[in-house]
């Protein structure tokens, strides 16, 4: 038996693979397909402090092996996660990790304060690379004081793992990788979606309601490896690689590149069974390298 | 019946017309509670940049065969590679999805309106409403009478009308310009359609006015098809929801048209 | 009949399709399948003041919708390119651009300068934007500092037609866009390929021998329109746009979104007659448009 | 003949063994001067991520049917969607592509040595070198029996070994284990080989100590096949080469192995 575990921070995964923010609700709208229990982890929706209606349909463009969307973190607000959502996931035997999102720094630490209480989450995503809004979102995950700025805060009020996520929208992901490690932050995941945007040339208009919208799917994957190679080189802590993974192949190059784990995303839409595949295809790949630990694996890439 | 991602088997791919196809699906599990409304989500195999699976509605379902069929009319690539797979082939889908309209009361006198490929979760309800065929109106749009497809199967179901923009068959004009709609609408307790956006705002206004009973079934772009990815929303009067999970259909008064 | 002519700065092109720098060599290795007095211009390779022997091999990786390269601006340099390429290559009825590079930018404006010369050679594209070699090259296309440096430097000794190349992997191309143009820049080109990276998960090695290439091919489609709008926007000067051009499609959307004129560069890998099939799709969508002049296309974007 | 992008027409395509297929393409256009070592560039369609042409050396020509043949070995994806072309479709390339090895002179005794899909070049050399059979010795290596093509038709041409890795066909062990290479070299004016890129280097160092005329034929990964992306060089004596212009064959005098 070959051993998948893996530690973000002080958070023990039973695998490498989780799902990824906005690709998987809330788990409950894929439990028909995917037994969750075994997920390394599963991060939820976007949340925000209040309510959000997201923005205006169409939020979909099909693109040359990905897609563009532009949801605007449509949520219903941190209090009917608490109220509603979280009694019904809390015993889901996977970690369930939230995507935490403000507008303003007060909004991510109202939000993490509140979650903080939550006994079942271990760990919150800090979203600050969400390119669909239009305050604050992305803002924050382009320039390295303002990323530095909501990780400092948002820090001294949240105790358990705080992962940053990281937008690929910049000129050095390292380097906002590095200034947020500087703040305390505990582990980066990245990609978030990159900004693009389609144009329907008969009508002469932007497919998307916000005309520009995130980028996401196997298109992206050799960006997203790319900057999981310069983040892993760059900085101490563990980090999450995600951007167009499809299957095991896919978990297993981010993982040789440096992820310690791997989120699926957009793949989901296509088949939501395929975390159980790519598990199942790195336990093979590793009984046939001989692989022990799948941290043997992680950043081994011989250059 | 939980969701599950369905690997089908092709018995059947049969052109009706120029741009429609029927095809006949066959289930390794069995098929049960599906109604008409519902539809699947299938993967295009082997077709260059398509990325996305395409949702289909239910055309129909035999419970004892664990058979399905769907009605493709061709619109772009994904529609087209889809009607040129062949018998024996393997599809993947993901099934079912959605939300089925309301089945109509023993009492109720309906109207099923169509258009385009939305008369296949018409065609299906006829069959499966469970009303005596006096009581089951079918009104069917379409551009030409070549456009029509072949609905004898369901015939018994109910009385057909047709409409056609060039006159070629039945009425010309719109749907919404046929007799049944503009004269005998208070006839119905209930209107069901589904087809062309315009096509359907038009009627479901009018059902709006008349205080008529009136479900739609949308066909908002989607990318995942059961409820994970928020793509699909519609915005209703209680805010922004998903086609795919809360629709495909819906009552015109929760609508904001 | 349409009129597909359009102006880049003083410079008339019969049509807004060209060849992109590093896909048609310098235009002879294309002319089996392609009259190349048909294009409205071709951007020649990428020439440097000396002979470059580029990267080393494997240069290439084909990924979801596109590639990676790494070719690193192998060319013979500029005395080979005046003495035995130019002569040949002259005489042909289209503007021939130079691509031109540099480690420095006493390069770039020694480069210049030898091609000012160049009678039949009314244009440069000034390359801040190569992710493939160590010195230079896109160094100096990520900060504002750097590109309007080197801009200066050559405007002060080149009066034809000043094209800068930018780099889509930085923050904000609309700044560097602005930067160039308030040098004086007479238009600009985009996109560069964007920083990607292939890994190899058998041998857990990179693909390519650089580690990292440039993504180019329909899956950065998205992000190139985006860039080319938020250009558009930005500046005075006409834009150029290229990246994941395959058909006439996407040549339009570019042009509604912006774009002066298109560059076609992968897509000649797959089919090297693309660029008038592109140039008839247009003529086509113009008459089906009634469109008299292709010039109502460029920016007619409606959001 | 200039480069072209063709439409070819599949008029046959057969399974030799496991993993390879001879494909016959009709060509629209006359085929003239086509010569061993040249190839084709495959547009490869309606395969899920496949973005770039596949590289196939010419097998054979008939100049009077306007044909071409191709040895495909599944390799991959492209390679594997290609062998299931069917007869009738039509198959876009770039064609003809690369330089030809050197042909012969009437008194050369020349050795030809294929491995894997590097046998087709040799194949095609054989036939049109012009020489006698007895001055042509074509050495053709695999892993086992079963992975060795029929090559009954090209027979005539030459005298035939073969190697298998496991023993099963002539000699056991790779084509530089065979006595022809080990002990009979000398009797060679000229070798020709195409294959795996070990094979080729062990039998291009020979052929460099022993002061043999020597070409192989390369198979760097390519993006284009016409010399503009720059993609394929080969380091050679003289610097950077494109193995798809200034090759696929090369003199082992000229690399830098
Ligand atoms: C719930 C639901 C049920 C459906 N039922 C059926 C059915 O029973 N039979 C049937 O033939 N079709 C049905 N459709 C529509 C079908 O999904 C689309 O025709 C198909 O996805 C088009 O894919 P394509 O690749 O052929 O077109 P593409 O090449 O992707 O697109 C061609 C053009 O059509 C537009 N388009 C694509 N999908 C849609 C859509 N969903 N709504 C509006 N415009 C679109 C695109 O913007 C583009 O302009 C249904 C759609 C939904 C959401
Ligand atoms: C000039 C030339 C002539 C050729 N002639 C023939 C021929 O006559 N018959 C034949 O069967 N094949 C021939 N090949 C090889 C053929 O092009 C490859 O087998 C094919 O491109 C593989 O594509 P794929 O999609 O099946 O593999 P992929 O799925 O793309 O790749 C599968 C694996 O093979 C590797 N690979 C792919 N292409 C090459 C390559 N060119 N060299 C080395 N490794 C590669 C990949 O890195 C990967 O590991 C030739 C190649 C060249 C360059
Ligand atoms: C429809 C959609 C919604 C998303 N919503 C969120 C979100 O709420 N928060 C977040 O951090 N990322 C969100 N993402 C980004 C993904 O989590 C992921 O970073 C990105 O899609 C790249 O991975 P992929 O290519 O595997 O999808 C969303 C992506 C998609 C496609
Ligand atoms: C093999 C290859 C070589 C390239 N060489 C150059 C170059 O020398 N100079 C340059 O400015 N751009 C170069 N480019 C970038 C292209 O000109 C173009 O900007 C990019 O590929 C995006 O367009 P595309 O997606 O249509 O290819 C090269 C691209 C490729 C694929
Ligand atoms: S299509 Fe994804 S939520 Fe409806
Ligand atoms: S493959 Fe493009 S130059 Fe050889």
């Amino acid at each position: 038996m070959v051993n998948l575990g893996i530690k973000i921070h002080n958070l023990d995964l039973k695998n490498p693979v989780m799902t990824a923010s906005g690709t998987c609700g809330f788990g409950e709208e894929i439990a028909d397909f995917l037994d969750l229990s075994l997920l390394g982890g599963m991060v939820v929706k976007g949340t925000t402090l209040k309510h959000r209606e997201g923005n205006a349909y169409p939020r979909m463009a099909e693109t040359p092996s990905g897609m563009l969307n532009a949801v605007g973190l449509q949520n219903k607000g941190i209090d009917n996660f608490i109220s509603n959502i979280y009694p019904r996931i809390k015993d889901l035997d996977t970690h369930i990790i939230v995507n935490v999102n403000g507008s303003t720094i007060e909004d991510y630490v109202a939000l993490t304060e509140r979650l903080n209480e939550l006994d079942r989450i271990p760990a919150i995503e800090l979203n600050i690379s969400c390119p669909n809004v239009k305050e604050g979102g992305m803002a924050f995950g382009i320039s390295c004081p303002s990323a530095e700025a909501v990780v400092k805060a948002v820090r001294k009020v949240y105790g358990k793992t705080l992962i940053v996520k990281l937008s690929p929208n910049v000129t050095s992901i390292a380097e906002i990788a590095k200034a947020v490690e500087g703040q305390g932050a505990d582990s980066v995941s990245l990609i978030n979606t990159l900004l693009g945007m389609a144009v329907n040339a008969e009508t002469r208009k932007p497919v998307l309601s916000t005309i520009t919208g995130g980028l996401s799917g196997p298109a992206i994957k050799p960006i997203a490896l790319r900057m999981v190679w310069q983040v892993y080189n760059a900085v101490k802590i563990p980090v999450i690689g995600m951007g167009g993974i499809m299957n095991a192949t896919d978990a297993l190059e981010f993982m040789i590149a440096g992820a310690s784990a791997i989120q699926v995303g957009t793949a989901l839409f296509i088949d939501p069974t395929i975390p159980v595949k790519i598990i199942d295809g790195i336990s093979e790949y590793m009984e046939r390298h001989k692989i022990q630990s799948v941290n043997e694996i992680i950043g081994s890439l011989q250059c | 019946m939980k969701k599950t991602v369905i690997d089908f088997l092709l018995l059947d791919n049969k052109q009706l017309n120029k741009d429609n196809f029927q095809l006949t699906l066959q289930s390794p599990l069995p098929v049960s509670d599906i109604f008409p409304g519902q539809f699947i989500n299938v993967e295009i195999k082997e077709a260059t940049e398509i990325f996305l699976r395409r949702p289909f509605s239910i055309l129909d379902v035999d419970y004892e065969k664990q058979t399905i069929a769907l009605l493709v009319k061709i619109l772009g690539r994904g529609s087209k590679k889809l009607t040129e797979a062949r018998p024996g082939q393997t599809i993947s889908a993901i099934f079912p999805l959605g939300k089925s309209f309301t089945l109509p009361d023993q009492n109720d006198r309906v109207l099923l309106i169509g258009g385009g490929s939305g008369v296949a979760p018409m065609l299906f309800l006829s069959k499966i409403c469970g009303l005596k065929p006096e009581n089951v109106t079918v009104l069917i749009g379409a551009r030409s009478a070549s456009d029509h497809i072949d609905v004898t199967a369901y015939q018994s179901y109910g009385q057909f009308y047709y409409t056609t923009e060039d006159g070629s068959l039945g009425e010309k004009g719109y749907v919404t310009n046929h007799p049944v709609f503009t004269e005998k609408l208070n006839q119905y307790t209930k209107i069901y359609t589904c087809g062309p956006d315009l096509m359907m705002k038009a009627i479901g206004r009018k059902a709006i006015d008349t205080n008529i009973f009136c479900e739609v079934s949308l066909e908002n772009m989607m990318a995942c098809g059961f409820g994970v990815c928020l793509c699909c929303v519609e915005d209703t009067k209680t805010g922004h929801k998903c086609v795919c999970t809360d629709g495909p259909v819906f009552n015109v008064n929760d609508l904001k048209w």
